[in-house]
């Protein structure tokens, strides 16, 4: 269920502006404990060694020195409010997210044992959330029953999602790669089941993402509430999974990735598969015929296939690539993500 | 005085001085958990009572304020009666002390058993969240309603509410300044009318049986040794606390609603069976 | 104790040369013999009903003794399982509610039936009364009670286990517990309430003691720093605990009337229950950590035979914890959706509330300078309480500091963090504690070397069990993960291995300090030299204590003055002078 | 918290136990009780007279401040506090305090909240 992400040494990787500020502290009171510590393990080792039992050496008597006491009452508190005071400005940026910020709310709802997660342009996602690079995002999260935490360790960030309630966090991921997403507050049986993947894309990548052209990860389905998704679904409404399907004995080409790619057809030349030529060969079929293949493709004129609709077919065409092309039998499946699930989801329970 | 104080002193104490004080301390700490006990309890009513201020006191509103105040100088005397009971005793009279200690008793008995009642009446209203069933009345207003709208005949009933609806809108409240309520935070309201109430009766029969131990003790010459009556005063002690928690109950739970005294008065008549049923 | 008294001094050697020899007192004056028929708690009274309906402080601390190892025991085997099963990433042995209900029995069962009665239980019922020179607990009939009522409230916990085990973590948080949890929330809810009573009664005990039973001369200024804690605990006790009562009795109505209280789907908060809940659980911590404080201050004066270098700030420092750590509960629920400002607030307490805890660390290591140190158990046990619990406390300021705790918040940062406090301070002081005392418990004195051997082992397996988890935490693991990234694998499989080590360390002194109890030597009264008042008793000490009203002249830590009558004489010292060794003669109580 | 107390037990327990007399129970007329409980009662009546009132917002701030006015008086008269040594004081104030301290910092984060969390 997990995948191994590339963390290299002691450090989780820093993957956003805040990762670096927290680090920073973190770093600063390692420093000061260290020191600290050091100092008593030192004086610690030197009584040890110094002082043990001699033959005839009687023990000093010593009540004690309100000038020491009052060095290690003071000294201790002033590094103490310093952690204090750089600790709360660390959180006030935390919680304050940039006014940029606000315009782009995702919205995570946890429930035994997923996260629901719903991007501003409307896609939905489970156990995963993809992210453009350098934009601060506010993640907006509440709960359906227990109370869980959306907690992303490359982010330095985490917040308690309330049932009744809303909590959110913002985060500014400033490089790319794939990062955990745990569940951190103890939500039941499957709690160590409830994590998922960060994708922090290029920004150009997040928008082919987002009309579901792009996919990090395995599996044939475009992202539920993309162009494509909506594509795929008339996919089957059309019936175009009759013959373009991955049986072996399909009637019609298939259609993995062949966006971008030269097509052989009658006449002997080749044609570049465009946006221009996807559209054709289903508005007007005999205008080019595949070679090697009948000419039976229906055409679908615009009672059949709004404009919109044969967007949306052309946008989950361009997105098959080798293996996505559906078989005939299949219906709609769940959406993306939710396949993370059945691992090792316990019954019952949600 | 501190002369005339005699008693064995236990095998670990030095003296009788040392006795007593340390008697008087412990219980003096013990009343200190109870405080906190009930604080807490008070300190997460003050919470809800703040947020839904209005829908507590709609609850508060169908409480039986009448036994209530009866109850509350029933606990009063009691208080009265069992320092009167000290006082007898310290001045050397061991049978105002046994009077005494029965009169507290039979007192804190009176206030049960119209606690008791009480809870009877609520249970009769069906005024337990979760647990009560329609009343007639209830499930004639039900009925209508769904006879009004076929459209509701579906829809899920619960019993509190419809029976919350029907003892709030009875007759007694008429003309009274009533603001509008959401029966499930109502429904949190009595969720802590009982279990604070009921923590409180719980103290109250500990309390009964200590005292009746302690009037058994009396009856036997226990407290012939005059020192010994530093018990009954620790006993006192956690018995004037009890009556101390009570004179927050009653404002916070039984006053915090819209009453008056006639219904009050209605409603203790009710209860003692000097007139019909509200309902 | 004449000899006692001119050793170091008598003979000014020109050449010191190094000795690690044990300090013992010469061999008791009593012949084993003699000492069995000297009446003793132990042999005084016989049969099972003098044990059961004992008012004895003395029987009772060891009724405590036994209960609470076998709790632990019990507890570290529910460790075990959860250890073991994270050797693999998809979980070694456990399914997962297996796994939540392990861990969960480790939380409820080294919290509720071991930390937090295990030193009040057995050292403060055994060592207060005799500390102070009393006969007996305040209210001794109490005593016993709240040890059954302590016992009723674990056979609840004992009981959800055998019907099928808790999974809510001990923290019980609502709505899981209340609402979605199907397991025994209601008996163990029922046990915490109850276990809680009988510490409420415990506490009652031992402040009353320490306020109404000190005996002639002993003033709050010459208590022994043991005392001190254990009264901050107790008051920590008193205070606290009825809190968390009401809260678990609220859960309960919340869980069997199904109404909100806690509930936000019908109007209730679960943040209210994680404060009030914690009003009593962050102040427990310090119940814990506090009695443990109170050991170290007498096993490191004795062992390097000097005074408690600041009396005045040690003890208060304890009071000042049981104080300002009422106001920090705040700091568990920074990401809980509480209030900002109120954070705030917390945050800051929090960073106030770490200086006594500096404080004492830095006294107990100046304790050590200029003294005559031997390394016996209970003193390899106090050091390592210093080293550890360094550890410990420095690591709670990253989790104090808001910003840093976003990060780390519920990840094994956490359980590093009070691992290190509550099993490196509180179990080390626990062990050198009870090392300490017991051959004042008992009479019999135990192997040295393996003693000495369990120490080290304990001290190596416990550091490097939870070192690599706090690596582990900051990469971010999550914390009650019965499955986890393959990549954090590798600091698990080292804290398991780890785990084990300890484990044997722990299990050691199960067995020789069983043994000395047959084949151990006399101990003598005073095997350690220690000046305490129940060290000047016969070892076990009579049934009451003291056989006169002792009468004290000197403060407790009078190590460094062999001849304290001439420092009496002379008068340089204002008056603080060993109640023990030194004024024999002055009527101070003493068993020989 | 118990500084004060630390003084009063400087000079040692000892010396304390003999200086410190019984806690006097000079025998309170009984009309002094029964005075004490005519003074509850009226402000028991009193607190049902505002209860029957229509107050308002402050009907639960009045009869809160009766309350405490009863409980006071309950607690010095009947309870003996006002006979009772520094100790016992401190004791029952401790209680208080620590009430104090619950509310104070609960009620604070339950009813400001929704301020300052973005």
């Amino acid at each position: 269920m997990f995948a191994s992400l590339d963390t290299s040494g002691f450090l989780p990787p820093q993957a956003s502006e805040f990762a670096v500020q927290s680090d920073m502290l973190f770093y600063y009171i390692t420093a000061v404990c260290i020191l600290g510590s050091a100092v008593v393990y030192g004086l610690l080792a030197y009584c040890c060694f110094m002082f043990a039992r001699k033959e005839g050496v009687p023990s000093k008597r010593i009540l004690g020195s309100t000038k020491l006491e009052f060095l290690w009452t003071s000294i201790p508190l002033v590094f103490f409010l310093s952690f204090f005071v750089w600790g709360v400005r660390l959180y006030d940026i935390a919680i304050n997210p940039p006014p940029e910020a606000h315009e782009r709310e995702y919205t995570v709802v946890g429930k035994q044992w997923m996260w629901k997660i719903q991007h501003p342009t409307g896609q939905r996602e489970i156990n995963e959330l993809h992210l453009p690079i350098d934009t601060a995002v506010k993640i907006t999260g509440t709960s359906e029953d227990v109370i869980h935490d959306f907690g992303v360790p490359a982010f330095r960030s985490k917040f308690d999602v309330v049932p009744g309630r809303y909590t959110s966090a913002w985060y500014k991921p400033n490089k790319e790669g794939t990062y955990h997403l745990f569940c951190d507050q103890y939500c039941g049986q499957g709690h160590s089941q409830m994590v998922g993947k960060i994708h922090v894309l290029s920004q150009e990548n997040y928008q082919a993402w987002l009309d579901g052209s792009y996919r990090i990860r395995e599996g044939k389905n475009p992202v539920d509430g993309s162009p494509s998704w909506e594509g795929r679904k008339l996919f089957f409404k059309l019936q175009c999974v009759n013959c373009h399907n991955k049986e072996s004995e399909s009637r019609a080409p298939s259609l993995e990735a062949i966006y971008k790619t030269k097509r052989a057809i009658q006449g002997g030349t080749t044609i570049m598969a465009t946006d221009d030529y996807l559209r054709n060969s289903i508005r007007n079929p005999m205008l080019h015929i595949r070679d090697g293949w009948k000419p039976i493709m229906p055409a679908y004129t615009r009672s059949q296939v709004t404009e919109e609709e044969l967007l949306n077919v052309i946008s989950y065409i361009k997105s098959l690539r080798p293996g996505d092309l559906p078989s005939r039998t299949e219906s709609t499946p769940a959406p993306v993500g939710a396949k993370t699930q059945d691992t090792q989801a316990p019954a019952g329970g949600n | 005085m501190a002369a005339n104080l005699k008693g064995p002193v236990a095998h670990h104490f030095n003296n009788l001085n040392q006795q007593l004080t340390t008697v008087r301390m412990g219980m003096w700490m013990f009343l200190v958990t109870e405080v906190l006990f009930f604080g807490g309890a008070f300190c997460a009513y003050t919470a809800y009572r703040v947020w839904f201020s209005s829908d507590f006191e709609a609850g508060s509103a169908a409480l039986n304020v009448g036994i209530a105040s009866v109850n509350t100088f029933l606990l009063l005397t009691s208080s009265l009666t069992i320092t009167l009971g000290i006082r007898a005793a310290y001045a050397g009279n061991p049978k105002k002390l046994r009077n005494y200690l029965l009169a507290t008793i039979i007192l804190g008995v009176a206030f049960l058993g119209l606690k008791g009642r009480e809870y009877q009446l609520d249970y009769q209203e069906g005024l337990i969240p979760n647990v009560s069933v329609l009343t007639p009345e209830a499930q004639k207003v039900v009925n209508e309603r769904i006879a009004k709208d076929p459209g509701k005949a579906d829809e899920k009933v619960y019993p509190f509410n419809e029976n919350l609806a029907v003892v709030l809108h009875h007759e007694k409240f008429k003309g009274e300044p009533f603001v509008a309520y959401d029966p499930f935070r109502v429904q949190l309201f009595f969720m802590f009318y009982y279990s604070m109430t009921g923590l409180h009766v719980l103290h109250m029969i500990i309390g009964l049986g200590l005292l009746t131990w302690q009037y058994i003790l009396a009856c036997r010459g226990f407290f012939d040794y005059n020192a010994r009556y530093v018990y009954i005063e620790a006993m006192s002690l956690y018995w004037h606390f009890v009556d101390m928690a009570w004179m927050f109950l009653l404002p916070l739970l039984y006053l915090a609603g819209p009453h008056s005294a006639s219904q009050a008065l209605e409603q203790f008549k009710v209860a003692i069976g000097l007139a019909g049923g509200t309902h | 104790m004449t000899t006692e008294i001119s050793i170091g001094t008598d003979t000014p050697m020109a050449i010191p040369k190094l000795d690690y020899t044990p300090q013992m007192s010469p061999e008791p004056e009593l012949t084993p013999t003699e000492q069995r028929e000297k009446p003793n708690y132990l042999n005084w009274q016989y049969g099972l009903l003098s044990w059961v309906l004992t008012v004895d402080h003395k029987r009772i601390g060891l009724m405590y003794l036994v209960s609470v190892s076998i709790f632990f025991m019990f507890g570290a085997i529910a460790a075990g399982l959860v250890r073991t099963n994270l050797i693999m990433p998809t979980g070694a042995i456990l399914e997962l509610d297996q796994y939540n209900k392990a861990f969960t029995a480790h939380g409820t069962i080294m919290l509720f039936l071991f930390l937090i009665p295990v030193i009040p239980g057995v050292l403060g019922n055994f060592l207060v009364p005799m500390m102070v020179g009393a006969k007996d607990m305040a209210f001794p009939k109490l005593n016993l009670m709240s040890y059954y009522v302590w016992a009723a409230g674990a056979l609840f916990f004992v009981w959800q286990l055998t019907v099928g085990g808790l999974d809510t973590g001990w923290t019980l948080y609502p709505p899981y517990s209340s609402k979605y949890s199907h397991t025994n929330v209601l008996y163990a809810g029922l046990g915490i309430f109850i276990t809680g009573f009988s510490s409420i009664l415990t506490a009652i005990n031992i402040i009353a003691t320490v306020h109404k039973m000190r005996c002639p001369g002993m003033t709050w200024g010459r208590l022994p720093l043991f005392v001190w804690a254990m009264y901050a605990t107790s008051v920590i006790q008193i205070l606290a605990t009825p809190v968390l009562a009401v809260t678990v009795v609220m859960l309960a109505v919340e869980k069997i009337f199904g109404v909100g209280i806690y509930d936000p789907t019908i109007g209730g908060d679960p943040i209210l229950f994680q404060h009030m809940f914690w009003f009593y659980s962050h102040p427990a911590v310090y119940i814990m950590i506090l009695p443990g404080m109170g050991v170290i201050n007498e096993v490191l004066t004795c062992f390097s035979r000097k005074n408690i270098f600041g009396y005045k700030a040690v003890a208060w420092s304890s009071v000042g914890i049981a104080v300002v750590g009422f106001l920090v509960w705040g700091h568990h629920m920074f990401l809980a959706g509480q209030g900002y400002f109120l954070g705030q607030v917390f945050a800051l307490l929090t960073m106030l509330v770490a200086v006594p805890s500096a404080i004492k660390v830095f006294n107990w290591t100046a304790t050590l300078y200029g003294g005559s140190i031997t390394f016996q158990a209970p003193m390899i046990f106090a050091i390592g309480f210093i080293i550890l619990f360094t550890i410990g406390g420095v690591t709670g300021l990253f989790l104090g500091s808001m910003g840093t705790d976003i990060h780390l918040h519920d990840t094994y940062f956490v359980i590093a963090h009070f691992h290190y406090t509550m099993v490196g301070g509180m179990m080390f002081a626990w062990q050198a504690g009870l090392h300490f005392w017991w051959p004042k418990m008992t009479g019999k004195m135990y192997s040295d070397f393996w003693s000495r051997l369990a120490a080290v082992v304990m001290l190596v397996g416990f550091a490097l069990t939870f070192l690599p988890q706090f690596v582990a935490g900051y990469m971010g693991m999550p914390r009650r993960y019965p499955n986890y990234p393959p990549e954090f694998q590798i600091y698990n499989v080292l804290s398991t291995a780890a785990a084990y080590l300890q484990g044997i360390g722990f299990a050691m002194p199960a067995f020789y300090l069983i043994g000395s109890l047959f084949f151990g030597k006399p101990a003598g009264n005073n095997p350690f030299r220690a000046t305490g008042l129940e060290w000047q008793t016969s070892s076990p000490p009579g049934p009451h204590n003291f056989e006169s009203l002792p009468q004290v002249y000197f403060g407790p830590y009078e190590y460094s003055v062999p001849d304290g009558l001439k420092i009496l004489n002379d008068g340089s010292t204002n008056g603080v002078h060993s109640n023990g060794s030194a004024n024999t003669d002055k009527g101070a109580a003493h068993g020989s | 918290m118990d500084h004060d107390h630390t003084h009063t037990h400087a000079h040692g327990a000892g010396a304390e136990m003999h200086s410190q007399e019984l806690v006097e129970h000079e025998v309170a007329p009984n009309a002094k009780s029964l005075t004490t409980f005519a003074v509850l009662a009226v402000l028991a009546l009193l607190a049902l007279f505002i209860g029957f009132s229509n107050l308002g917002e402050w009907k639960v701030v009045a009869n809160l401040l009766v309350a405490t006015v009863q409980a006071c008086i309950l607690a010095f008269f009947f309870m003996d506090l006002r006979q009772a040594d520094k100790l016992t004081w401190l004791i029952a104030l401790s209680s208080v305090f620590w009430t104090f301290l619950m509310f104070l910092f609960i009620l604070t984060d339950q009813l400001t909240r929704h301020l300052g969390v973005l």
